[in-house]
């Protein structure tokens, strides 16, 4: 049993931890790095609660070894809110009543985030399809949906603003 | 999503309202512990053990090999776990479930059980442990259990109950309800149907699995943190089953990620502390998936026969149902809650239900949200659906004529007070999906659903800080945001804003015994000891305002959170507002709290109807929810988009379980299905928005007038589906769940037969 | 007083559907019940609840009988 | 156990060879470790293929298209050129897992679990997919049908590993398309699958095709008598009939927890008859 020292990125921390070569991410980051808010619902990537990014690419964090993330970049949940502003899905969460046990929400997020990172202006149906990976028995899905729709229009309102405050700016600027 | 209030008279100023919850920020942010989230310096990891027998006499466990393996701190096994209980039977269960003694009863029973120094030490350990095993016949199926010659699951077992018997048998219990004389209610009918059905056992399928951190001392005192539904039941069983003394064990509820009923009696807590005490370390313990679904406590799998006679005109005339759920390997009252809750719906003169409960070798059934109703209700609301078309009645006229309401006896005994099933049914009745158009293929169906709600004890303490900030304590796990509503009960009654409340779940050390949250108690019960604890520091209050002004305390009243002086001789003086008094409470007398302790009875039965459409591909049995309803009488809202929370998740299992969900069980006894890749719980696309109707029946029997809410939505959807699938594609599906090979035969069959 | 008797509860009082018991409370009424059938004793420890009136009492032993109230013994049961 | 990840083929192959024990390869990991967790194998070394660069990128060219073996399902789906000349084959293999699954698994994983129920596998069969295996003596082609031989079970050497899948240039009218049956809408094994891709001649008659199912035997089958009852048809409803029963008479499936044998049989007529009639549209038929 000889460990495995990886150097990598989580959340935009430098990060180097030791890990055995068969234990997998999820793992390293609740046990090793201490970021527990992914969680293991199933350890088989069928529930979607330890989702992560690599690379920004959506993952399950059950489904990684921890040795593969040696020089890439690792974004939790831990990683979504700037500061002290919440992203707007996270708020949007609560506002809507998206949660319930709260278990599956650390996975939603994520999930949703690569989603709107991906297509900011999705139909119901490819939310649906978008967060099928992510299991919740909670709420039936309903209010989770309507929270990702709203987090979507609030983006897509701070997108407009930002355009035009750039648009203002350059106008400024060539004058 | 709309509430209709109008049934309610009483006003509020912030029930009622859609406050962000409390730790809404921990759980968006990952921050929020649950089971598996805590650590202690030191901890071991737990694993167990697991019979892959469905019965098996144990003849020897050889541990030698695995002792000897180095960072092994600890094993056990039911040697280290004596009868301490004296044979009190549903303890020994409890103790017999969470590790085999001399026989294992199912597969996936816990045999022995490890503490290592990691997690790859203890897998090594485990395989290191040699058990010698004598495999015996088993059964599974809950008919063939109830035969004469099938293999006995528990040698002591007889059966009580009405009738009894004194042989060695399956069946456990048989209960009967009803009234009134059933043949003759058949002989009076015009039309008689009679049919049988058949489910298949389900999962709750909460997403985290069962997790604890214990910390048991050769002083005797201990610690148990754990995912549960009702720590203080969790301590009280693991002290008992333990010898420990109850107060020196503390137990805390970690956040809980789901419970369902799954998690309201312990399972392998008691293992992780008996490890611990063993090695005097912590010790963490937490189930895989596959240990969740073999080893924790589904639902029943049943097999139920119904026959309903009727007039032409629609009045029934007599109801009998025979209900036969298999309890796992452990007796239990499953059957005889099939039978309380089979015609609860129903105004009937004649009505009888004989329930069976019956040994079979699997899980130790768990309760599962409005436990045991489900079945029934697609039982009988499939036959009423059957009867409503041979008289060529409306399925929804038919039951409104039928239906129960105030001054019924209700089938299982007493007679209900207000109810809200017709109200219900009128809703529906009323609403636009009735009227909206169909497509081929497509149908709609329509079911209704009862569940009792429970109260039981209570305990809560508020205190009131010197800013005039309140805390508030409950011992009632939060499973689905009732923190939020029971800071809003807290803040109306006090007359203070939400935001000034903190609600926290005390642990076993903070506060008195409380039930576990299950029967829809949570909100019910800890808001009825909140009101009162309240009340307590409302007059504590007054009293701090008398003296302050140095007037009698009658002369007091507490009016929108503050303390007025009544009277024309005190009208120059200033009400105090909480905040006021509390800043002057360590001069007038110290701290101001108020407490409560109670027997929460008093709680309202409620009941839902459900609309659903439904699209069938005829050519590969497929069914897709197309578009879903609930109405359900919640009593009074505190906070909507937690009852309409409610009422979809109930909607969403009972979908699930219709359509997809089951435990399949090969012929060694063997569950094939332990994961959620074979065990099909609804994904996100396999749903529509479900829409709800919140309607407000007060319950006499509480303040506010709330009922629970939780778990009667879980009733109606098996039938409602099995109702919408016989009108889209014509057959009648009489075993859920309805998956597409069993819709798909049964359409061939039906062209088979023309 | 007429006491209703269901589910398993009749097995322990012969079988029948109602027993006649005078008590003015709920625990009156259980000393009298194990009194007059000692069966039922083991379901007493089990729980029984007693429905006065329609509501539904499970711990509540001080819980006084209304003259004429309607008392329907039941089985004590759980949720989820 | 010993994690190695290697940027070349070569070095794969050669760790591969020398490997004293239980040697596995590592692409998407989405089956690989689920098995390493239940602890269904034991591996002594685990080569991770996903630093070699020969495996990282789909190429086009004039005989068709490259498919590295560590490419994502999820980089297929997102190659419009790929996804023109091969829809069938792309939606097969975004149809595997969720969105999590998608960004690890590939096609080549898919085929190397060798289960009968893989989704990427008849689409690729009914393409005339090809797989190039490197071994410690050199490079072979093999056909995708040739490569898994039963449940589990595959005609990789020690050492072999295959760095890429190929597909072949469409030429003229054609489509190809796959559907498969899952009781849920996401997340499922398939029951049961077909797959069907097919040339159009003159007029609108399909000139050839090739038909192909899934999960309804130990391997996925290919039906040549599927292929003669629609060959010279315009896919009219007696041909449909005759490919429907061609492919019921071709399944020889088991029952289990995931469907019955009358099932199984009857969904993959149902399905092959689509999965026809949506690759004759994309054909422009």
């Amino acid at each position: 049993m000889s460990g495995v020292h990886v150097t990598t990125t989580i959340n935009g921390d430098a990060v180097e931890f030791v890990c055995q070569p068969g234990e997998v991410l999820l793992d390293v980051l609740r046990d090793r790095v201490g970021l527990t808010g992914a969680k293991e619902g199933c350890g088989t990537g069928d529930c979607g609660a330890c989702s992560v990014t690599v690379d920004d690419r959506l993952v399950c964090a059950c489904l990684v070894l921890g040795a593969e993330v040696e020089g890439r970049t690792v974004t939790t949940v831990e990683g979504m809110a700037s500061g002290g502003k919440l992203h707007a899905l996270q708020s949007k969460f609560i506002e809507h009543a998206a949660l319930q046990c709260g278990i599956c929400t650390p996975g939603f997020l994520v999930s949703a985030k690569a989603l709107l990172d991906r297509n900011p202006d999705p139909s119901e149906t490819q939310i649906r399809y978008a967060l099928a990976g992510n299991l919740c028995r909670c709420t039936g899905y309903d209010k989770i949906v309507r929270a990702v729709q709203a987090a979507a229009k609030e983006l897509a309102v701070d997108a407009t603003k930002a355009a035009k405050k750039s648009a203002k700016k350059a106008v400024k600027k060539s004058a | 999503m709309t509430t209709d209030p109008s049934f309610t008279n009483q006003t509020f100023k912030i029930i009622g309202t859609r406050v962000p919850r409390p730790d809404g920020l921990d759980k968006v942010t990952g921050r929020a512990r649950y089971g598996a989230d805590a650590s202690a310096a030191g901890q071991l990891v737990g694993l167990i053990l697991r019979s892959p027998h469905a019965h098996a006499q144990i003849k020897k466990i050889d541990i030698s090999k695995a002792e000897k393996l180095p960072g092994v701190k600890a094993i056990i096994t039911s040697d280290d776990l004596p009868d301490l209980v004296k044979g009190k039977r549903d303890m020994l269960d409890i103790l017999e479930n969470c590790m085999a003694r001399g026989r294992a009863l199912y597969d996936g029973h816990a045999v022995a059980a490890v503490a290592a120094i990691d997690a790859e030490t203890a897998r090594q350990a485990l395989k290191l442990i040699k058990v010698e095993y004598k495999v015996l016949p088993h059964v599974t199926d809950v008919d063939e259990a109830m035969q004469d010659n099938a293999p006995v699951v528990q040698s002591w077992v007889r059966t009580t109950g009405n009738p009894e018997s004194n042989k060695p048998t399956n069946v456990c219990q048989v209960s009967q309800f009803g009234h009134g004389d059933i043949e003759a209610g058949f002989a009076e009918a015009d039309v008689i149907i009679e049919r049988s059905y058949k489910t298949e056992q389900t999962h709750q399928g909460y997403i985290e699995p069962h997790a604890c951190l214990a910390s048991v001392g050769p002083d005797g005192q201990g610690e148990l943190w754990v995912t549960t539904q009702g720590h203080y039941t969790f301590r009280t069983q693991c002290a008992q089953l333990l010898g420990m003394d109850i107060a020196k064990l503390k137990v805390t509820s970690s956040e809980i990620g789901g419970g369902f009923g799954g998690k309201t009696h312990v399972w392998m807590e008691p293992i992780a502390l008996a490890l611990s005490r063993k090695a005097n370390r912590p010790v963490k313990l937490v189930l895989t998936r596959e240990e969740v679904f073999r080893g924790t406590g589904p639902t029943c799998s049943t097999s139920i026969d119904v026959k309903i006679g009727a007039k032409r005109d629609g009045r029934i005339t007599g109801a009998l149902a025979v209900l036969r759920y298999q309890d796992g390997a452990f007796p239990g009252i499953w059957g005889m809650l099939g039978g309380m809750t089979a015609w609860a719906c129903y105004d009937l003169p004649n009505v009888k239900a004989i329930a069976y409960d019956v040994l079979v070798n699997r899980p130790k059934v768990a309760a599962y949200r409005a436990p045991s109703a489900p079945m029934a209700a697609f039982a009988v609301e499939s036959t009423m659906d059957l009867v409503a078309h041979q008289i060529g009645m409306d399925p929804v006229d038919f039951r409104l004529l039928n239906a129960a309401k105030e001054g019924t006896r209700a089938s299982y005994g007493p007679t209900y007070g207000p109810i809200g099933i017709r109200a219900t049914l009128e809703a529906v009745k009323n609403h636009p999906q009735m009227k909206a158009k169909l497509g081929p293929n497509q149908g709609r169906g329509m079911a209704c659903g009862f569940w009792f709600n429970f109260g039981g004890q209570t305990c809560a303490t508020i205190n009131i800080g010197v800013d005039g900030t309140v805390n508030v304590s409950v011992g009632t796990v939060d499973v689905g945001g009732s923190r939020a509503s029971l800071s809003l009960i807290a803040a109306e009654e006090l007359g203070v804003s939400y935001e000034s409340v903190k609600c926290t779940i005390a642990d076993t050390a903070s506060l008195g015994h409380n039930d576990t949250t299950e029967g829809s108690r949570g909100t019910f019960s800890s808001g009825m000891a909140i009101i009162f604890a309240a009340r307590n520091a409302v007059n504590e209050l007054r009293a701090r305002a008398a003296k302050t002004w140095d007037i009698p305390v009658e002369e007091v009243e507490w009016k929108d959170g503050q303390a007025c002086a009544i009277g024309m001789q005190h009208n120059n003086l200033e009400p105090l507002s909480l905040a006021k008094i509390a800043a002057k409470s360590p001069r007038t007398g110290g701290p101001i709290a108020g407490h409560n302790e109670t027997v929460a009875d008093g709680a309202g039965v409620s009941f839902a109807s459900h609309i659903c459409d439904v699209e069938v591909d005829p050519e590969t049995g497929a069914t897709k929810v197309l578009r879903y309803t609930v109405i359900q009488d919640a009593g009074k809202a505190i906070h909507p988009d937690y009852v309409e929370g409610q009422f979809q998740g109930a909607a969403a299992q009972g979908i699930g379980w219709a359509l997809n969900e089951e435990y399949v069980y090969g012929k060694d006894g063997r569950l094939q299905n332990p994961g959620f890749l074979d065990y099909r719980i609804p994904v996100c696309s396999d749903l529509p928005f479900i829409d709800t109707k919140i309607l407000e029946i007060p319950n006499p029997g509480h303040p506010y007038g709330i009922r629970g809410v939780g778990e009667t939505s879980i009733v109606p959807p098996l039938a409602a589906i099995g109702n919408a699938v016989s009108n889209a594609v014509g057959v009648r599906m009489n075993h859920v769940p309805m998956s597409p090979p069993r819709i798909l035969k049964a359409i061939k069959a039906q062209r088979a037969a023309g | 007083m007429k006491i209703a008797v269901t589910g398993l509860l009749r097995g322990a009082v012969g079988g029948a559907a109602s027993i006649d018991i005078e008590a003015a409370t709920i625990r009156e009424l259980m000393n009298k019940l194990v009194e007059r059938y000692p069966q039922t004793e083991s379901h007493l420890d089990a729980g029984i609840a007693v429905a006065i009136n329609g509501e539904i009492f499970r711990d509540n032993w001080g819980e006084p009988i209304p003259v004429g109230a309607e008392v329907v013994l039941m089985p004590r049961i759980n949720g989820g | 156990m010993r994690y190695e990840a290697p940027t070349s083929t070569k070095d794969a192959v050669s760790l591969l060879s020398k490997a004293k024990g239980n040697a596995f390869v590592l692409a998407g990991g989405s089956d690989l470790l689920v098995r390493l967790k239940s602890g269904t194998i034991d591996p002594d070394l685990v080569v991770d293929i996903k630093r070699i660069p020969a495996m990282q990128s789909i190429s086009k060219s004039a005989s068709g298209f490259k498919i590295g073996a560590a490419v994502s399902c999820a980089q297929l789906g997102e190659n419009d050129a790929l996804k023109k000349a091969w829809p069938g084959v792309v939606e097969a293999a975004n149809l595997i897992g969720s969105d999590q699954i998608q960004s690890r698994c590939t096609v080549v994983g898919n085929l190397c679990n060798a289960s009968p129920a893989a989704d990427s596998v008849p689409a690729m069969v009914a393409a005339k997919a090809k797989a190039v295996v490197v071994g410690p003596k050199g490079r072979r082609t093999v056909a995708v049908e040739d490569v898994v031989t039963g449940p589990g079970k595959t005609s990789l050497k020690k050492g072999e590993v295959i760095e890429a899948i190929s597909l072949p240039a469409r030429k003229g009218k054609t489509g190809d398309a796959y559907l498969r049956f899952t009781p849920r809408t996401e997340m499922d094994i398939a029951v049961c699958s077909a797959a069907v891709s097919l040339t159009l001649g003159r007029g609108g008659v399909v000139d050839d095709a090739r038909v192909v199912l899934g999960a309804v035997g130990p391997t996925v089958i290919v039906v040549p008598a599927a292929r003669k009852a629609i060959v010279g048809t315009k896919l009219d409803d007696g041909a449909i009939a005759a490919l429907v029963a061609a492919c019921e008479a071709a399944c020889r499936p088991i029952d289990d927890k995931r469907g019955t044998i009358e099932f199984r049989t009857e969904v993959a007529g149902v399905l092959a008859k689509r999965a026809a009639r949506i690759a004759y549209q994309r054909a422009g038929g």
